[in-house]
């Protein structure tokens, strides 16, 4: 009785307006303004201008599939083929790897789906010495750099060939030749890491920058802020950028703090102008980061970009979004999907077709499949060969201290 | 009596102590609709509402602090650290906050807070899910810190921990949610059903905090151990042919050093088992506190079997994990003397 | 010769935009704008409808010590001189203090001078069941929740009245009776605990809401973000206060992000209200808390206040600000002196004069010096009487474990 | 030889690695115009620019995070926390990050930064400026841990540190900045003019991580120490009569077990004196590892010589902080036997 007068006048406000298993999917507060309706400011802009920006949506791809408006970077056809090359070859490698997994021949996976245009639009929109500081989802970024596939199998299943000798998780990249930094898996370490590899290519007087990615949800933790400040006070040559895909795991956005603001807005707090992009617009993704290159690079700081996008499967190969959102949902995002509406342009300008877009999904699976298996043929989690067990020994310092080298010899070496 | 597994037996005792005390709250990562990526909260906020079990933002700081602020505040909450891994963004305000309030207001403030984890290796977690950082809190004044190994246990810790008035760091043991594990990964998945642990009773009832258990007794060497290895301790021992006594810590913070001792004294031969990396680890004190008060009764030096000294790797997980074998050769080492 | 080459290209921006030592006094970026210019919006006003309150600058008192526009909080007389009461003896008592610093009788000690009409004026417009959480700098909260200065003195020189037992740095008091919590050497951290706390408020259906206070240089903290994004995400009912005085320690506000923003615009970004108050003007702080603790009472959140201001003094005792900033850079600040501004608004409405001034400065003095003599007699860091040595194993937990039993046997308890 | 105090001795080994080394940068909370709130930096910033010698925002997270990022760029920092009691927010960042670079990414990415910290207690600094958390850094795989106890180490040591290819927490005795202090609060301060340990060569000089230093020759019993207790311990020695070996260990993590064990079993006696609470300290591993090679050697328990287990108070100050008198007692206590 007293716990029920207690819970009655229980004011805590939690949000929870969110579809869920059973409802219709509710999309209603996603912003559709019309493609081609932002501004386009000057680099050097004042972060309080971006105010209408940072609270709308860049949007190039309209939809009858045309490019309009300030943002669009006029691409060559030949560049929008390769950016959705990149697309679909992410697409079709994620959806093989995750197959993979379920013959166990990796540990874990993660999909990208529903997001390649972020990592692709924005990865070739850079150049190739900017150094990269990604989540674990984009690995659109590691094909536009040209990463073979059977070496980011072999990672995946921890074989001979893994460049990280078996030390970390799928998808837990590191590709030092092609400037993609160490992927964490604690979440938002790397924005502020970036802030400081930016500042060190000021430092030097380079020419590069750094990029970093996180989701919506990492950026409650504390680092966001502290990449934030940072990238501010030494305006660091970098891009910050948020995938608003709507989910961490099973929590919604509004758990982050979507529910009152954007996130874009976020940067007009620390004086860094904020973008909010399309996500599943390539055009506009890419436009959006050369703007926010050149900004860096003419020695105006740091740019924040929220891309608003959806994500399409699973968390991971651990959890089943069933038990937490619609079925189907991803079929309703007023988005779309990013491959679908970059082919769409590309057919509409002319330069594309049904029958091409075939027979590029055929080679690129073809390939893939291939690459798998040459990567298989240097083991999987389960099966031989794998990295020598003793290098788990290495690495530890640059030389081995003495502990290590008494347990290395526990260990039978 | 009924059978369930850890992660029933965790929600069972957050569904009681939400029933009990209309001041427990719930919260973490994923604890609230979807129930936790581990399940332990699963039909909790569906049952009691979502003022009382919900999700919180992707901040270990965040959920630390929110805890303290509503711990002192009249609540008694339980937060979630999704992986102990995980828990060092919400290190300072455990260290320098949860851990003192009491201490440095002279008992004007205090917060009764537990922060429950899931911990440990075995699952292929890799090294941000695999971690065993329990030594980091033995060395913090001003909290507990709980490591169950079954069912049973983990149900009648948790209770004694949310009612405890002080901060609890309960570490749940991951490889152990769905069956007792001894080590052997190639082997056959065992299940809680089968094990005694399992047997959970019905409602409440508590563990105590601070005591050991002896779970097998033996009169030729102590094994001190906590959380999966004690599974794997107790496999070692079948295997070996010596009749080892072995010591479930359950509590390590204060420790429960009279039984420790009691056994060590008896058997004069000690191995101390567990997964963290070796150089430092709780064992480290185990060993100094054991030689310091039972020096005249050992036969053979204390010996410990641990994590080697590098980040938890993920392809060699089983070289890294301590195993039977290591158990065994220890036990025979200390024996040989 | 190399290094040389490198560092002529050296591109890292580091702020130094301030006056030091040797320089005047510049405080031209200190925006002056008009009192009684700033709107009053109602309190479920949109959080990004404060963006030009977030900027500029609310102020009730001008020039001619006149109290104008919609913020006046149209406080008595009465209270009028309770506020300049306050103020008058939290100067005298921090000054004092300071004295008794330099005499061996503590061990450390931090004044607020400058600062005072943020905790008084703050302080007032709360009633006496919130809770408190403030730094280590508004020692006013204190005079206005009516603690004894025996008390306060007794903790600084950790005596045997001390009732934090000498466990506590002077100045980090505690006072549960007056809902002041547990005032903590690490910065920041109290920041999210007050949004924690004013969630149960809300949880258990209390009207009481909680208040907060942090520095800017606080502010880079990630605890700020974690704070500032949980009270937006539960719509906690908590007021958190940003107290700008420039400077924190030798670092001015620039290096904290001060010059690419002001403080105050953060809060938007979490889709909280951002209010920019004349921290030296008692009226507005007053106004703007009681506007804030309204919109938390009633449900609609929390509230971001920058507060204005200068550090009149040092850091602390253990720094020298000669050796940072301009001598007599107080003197220029142009938001003046707040005791002089509530002080001539009195005299202004005919309620006060230099005498009664004068008078109560001398009542205050002597009040002051008597309760320090009188805290002496319980004491002081280097003089018996002090708290029972035995006691440092007390309240480490409930009830001492087995360790510390041992540990205070060992002792000699 | 030129005498300098702890600080000049700092100031002038970052002075030369900054002169050296274009890529060393130093920040940290007041490191930049005004030098360091103990001075350690003072100067440097007008000398060698705002670029190189500059204050960051008040975020222990960001410092090592920019440390990080810049040293994986080519950079070599040296990353100021202004008192170790405050490293706690920027721990994340130490353990899962920065720690681990190395590791994770099998050797494409390292960052060689050094963090610089003022530690431990007798400055009358109460729970928040007072802190030894060095066993939670030795605990942690992947970085070392250095504490200097004089002048001439803190400079010959600081620039191996800079220098070296790992990361390197390096805790500075505060209370050593200014003389040695041999416990006795109540004596006047002594100079480090006074002290072999103050005579600092000018110039770049190393003294190599991982090796310890018998301060004291003695053959009745092995102390084992760091920091501000290494002057402590040989002010108890003095007094005792007892012919003690005093070890003190420089280099924490990887530790220089070769000379621990080299003394002790000469010894048969050992005493671990910190200034860190017991539980699960440093001492602690010390004592481990110690029982684990010298146990036939051991001819009484190893005895530590700590801190209590509760936060660092302030009045108390002295009745916390391990004196002398605990250490001759601990002496005697393993001479009896
Ligand atoms: C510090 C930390 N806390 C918690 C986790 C567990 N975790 C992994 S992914 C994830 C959700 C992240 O969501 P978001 O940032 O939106 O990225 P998305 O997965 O949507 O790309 C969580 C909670 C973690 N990896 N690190
Ligand atoms: C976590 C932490 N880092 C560093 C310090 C050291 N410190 C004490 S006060 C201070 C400056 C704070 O400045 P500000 O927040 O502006 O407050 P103010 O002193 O101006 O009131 C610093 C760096 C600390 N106490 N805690
Ligand atoms: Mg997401
Ligand atoms: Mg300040």
């Amino acid at each position: 009785m007293e716990r029920n007068a207690k819970m009655a006048q229980n004011n805590l406000h939690v949000p929870s307006n969110v579809a869920r298993p059973g409802d219709a999917p509710d999309f209603s507060s996603v912003p559709l303004e019309p493609a081609g309706a932002a501004a386009r400011p000057k680099i050097d802009v004042a972060a309080r201008e971006t105010h209408d920006l940072s609270y709308g949506l860049i949007r190039v791809l309209d939809d009858d599939g045309k490019a309009v408006g300030p943002w669009d970077p006029k691409l060559s056809a030949e560049t929008l083929r390769t950016a959705l090359r990149h697309m679909v070859q992410t697409r079709i490698y994620d959806n093989r790897m995750l197959r993979m997994h379920r013959q166990g021949k990796m540990s874990f996976y993660m999909t990208s789906n529903g997001e390649e245009a972020i990592a692709i639009g924005q990865g070739m929109a850079l150049r190739d010495e900017d150094t990269l500081f990604p989540s674990y989802r984009q690995q659109g970024l590691l094909f536009v750099r040209g990463r073979s596939m059977v070496d980011m199998a072999s990672h995946c299943m921890s074989n001979a060939r893994d460049n990280l000798m078996g030390r970390q998780l799928p998808v837990h990249y590191t590709w030092r030749e092609g400037n993609l930094f160490s992927i964490s898996g604690n979440l938002c370490t790397q924005f502020p890491q970036a802030v400081g590899w930016a500042m060190a290519c000021a430092y030097k007087g380079e020419e590069a920058i750094a990029a970093s990615w996180i989701g919506e949800g990492s950026s409650a933790e504390g680092d966001f802020h502290v990449a934030m400040t940072l990238a501010s006070v030494y305006r660091a040559p970098v891009i910050l950028n948020l995938v608003n895909n709507q989910w961490a795991i099973s929590t919604f956005q509004g758990i982050a703090g979507g529910n009152e603001t954007t996130f874009a807005a976020k940067g007009i707090g620390y004086g860094i102008p904020g973008l909010r992009v399309d996500g599943n617009d390539v055009l506009a993704m890419h436009a959006a980061t050369t703007w926010a290159a050149e900004r860096a690079r003419k020695g105006f700081g740091a740019t924040f970009i929220e891309a608003l996008t959806y994500r399409g499967g699973a968390h991971s190969t651990s959890d089943d979004p069933a038990r937490y959102r619609p079925k189907e949902d991803w079929g309703s995002w007023p988005l779309g999907d990013p491959i679908e509406r970059l082919k769409t342009h590309l057919i509409v300008i002319g330069e594309w077709s049904d029958e091409r877009h075939a027979q590029m999904e055929g080679e690129i699976t073809d390939q893939v499949l291939n690459d798998l298996k040459e990567a298989e043929g240097y083991g999987t989690l389960n099966a031989a060969p794998r990295p020598d067990p003793v290098t788990l020994f290495d690495d530890v310092l640059k030389d081995m201290p003495p502990n290590l080298k008494r347990q290395r010899e526990e260990f039978g070496a | 009596m009924p059978q369930q597994n850890m992660i029933q037996a965790l929600n069972a005792a957050q569904d009681i102590l939400l029933e009990r005390d209309p001041n427990v709250v719930i919260f973490g990562e994923d604890t609230g609709y979807f129930g936790g990526v581990f399940r332990a909260t699963d039909g909790l906020q569906a049952k009691h509402g979502l003022q009382r079990v919900f999700d919180s933002p992707i901040t270990e700081a965040g959920i630390i602090a929110m805890a303290i602020g509503m711990g002192a505040n009249g609540l008694r909450p339980i937060a979630e650290i999704q992986f102990s891994d995980y828990i060092f963004p919400g290190f300072d305000q455990i260290i320098s906050e949860l851990s003192r309030l009491r201490y440095r207001s002279a008992g004007q403030y205090t917060a009764p807070v537990t922060v429950r984890s899931p911990w440990g290796g075995g699952i292929r977690g890799g090294q941000t899910h695999s971690m065993s950082p329990e030594a980091f809190f033995t060395h913090i004044p001003g909290i507990k810190v709980v490591v169950p190994s079954t069912p049973h246990d983990a149900k009648g810790l948790l209770i004694s921990a949310v009612e405890d008035d002080d901060p609890v760091i309960f570490f749940e043991p991951k490889r152990l949610y769905n069956g007792p594990f001894d080590g052997d990964h190639e082997a056959a998945a065992k299940s809680w059903a089968q094990h005694s642990g399992g047997d959970v009773p019905d409602g409440h009832y508590t563990v105590p905090l601070g005591k050991a258990k002896v779970v097998r007794a033996g009169k030729d060497a102590s094994i001190i151990t906590y959380g999966t290895m004690v599974h794997v301790a107790l496999a070692a021992v079948a295997k070996s042919g010596i009749d080892a006594e072995i010591i479930d810590l359950r509590t390590l913070a204060p420790v429960d050093l009279d039984t420790i001792t009691w056994s060590v004294e008896k058997t004069g031969k000690c191995v101390i088992v567990h997964e963290a990396p070796k150089t430092s680890g709780f064992g480290a004190e185990l060993s100094a506190a054991i030689q310091e008060n039972c020096f005249y009764h050992l036969e053979a030096p204390i010996t410990r079997v641990t994590g080697w000294d590098t980040p938890y790797p993920h392809a060699h997980e089983w070289e890294y994990f301590p195993s039977q074998a290591r158990i065994i050769n220890a036990l025979q080492h200390v024996m040989k003397v």
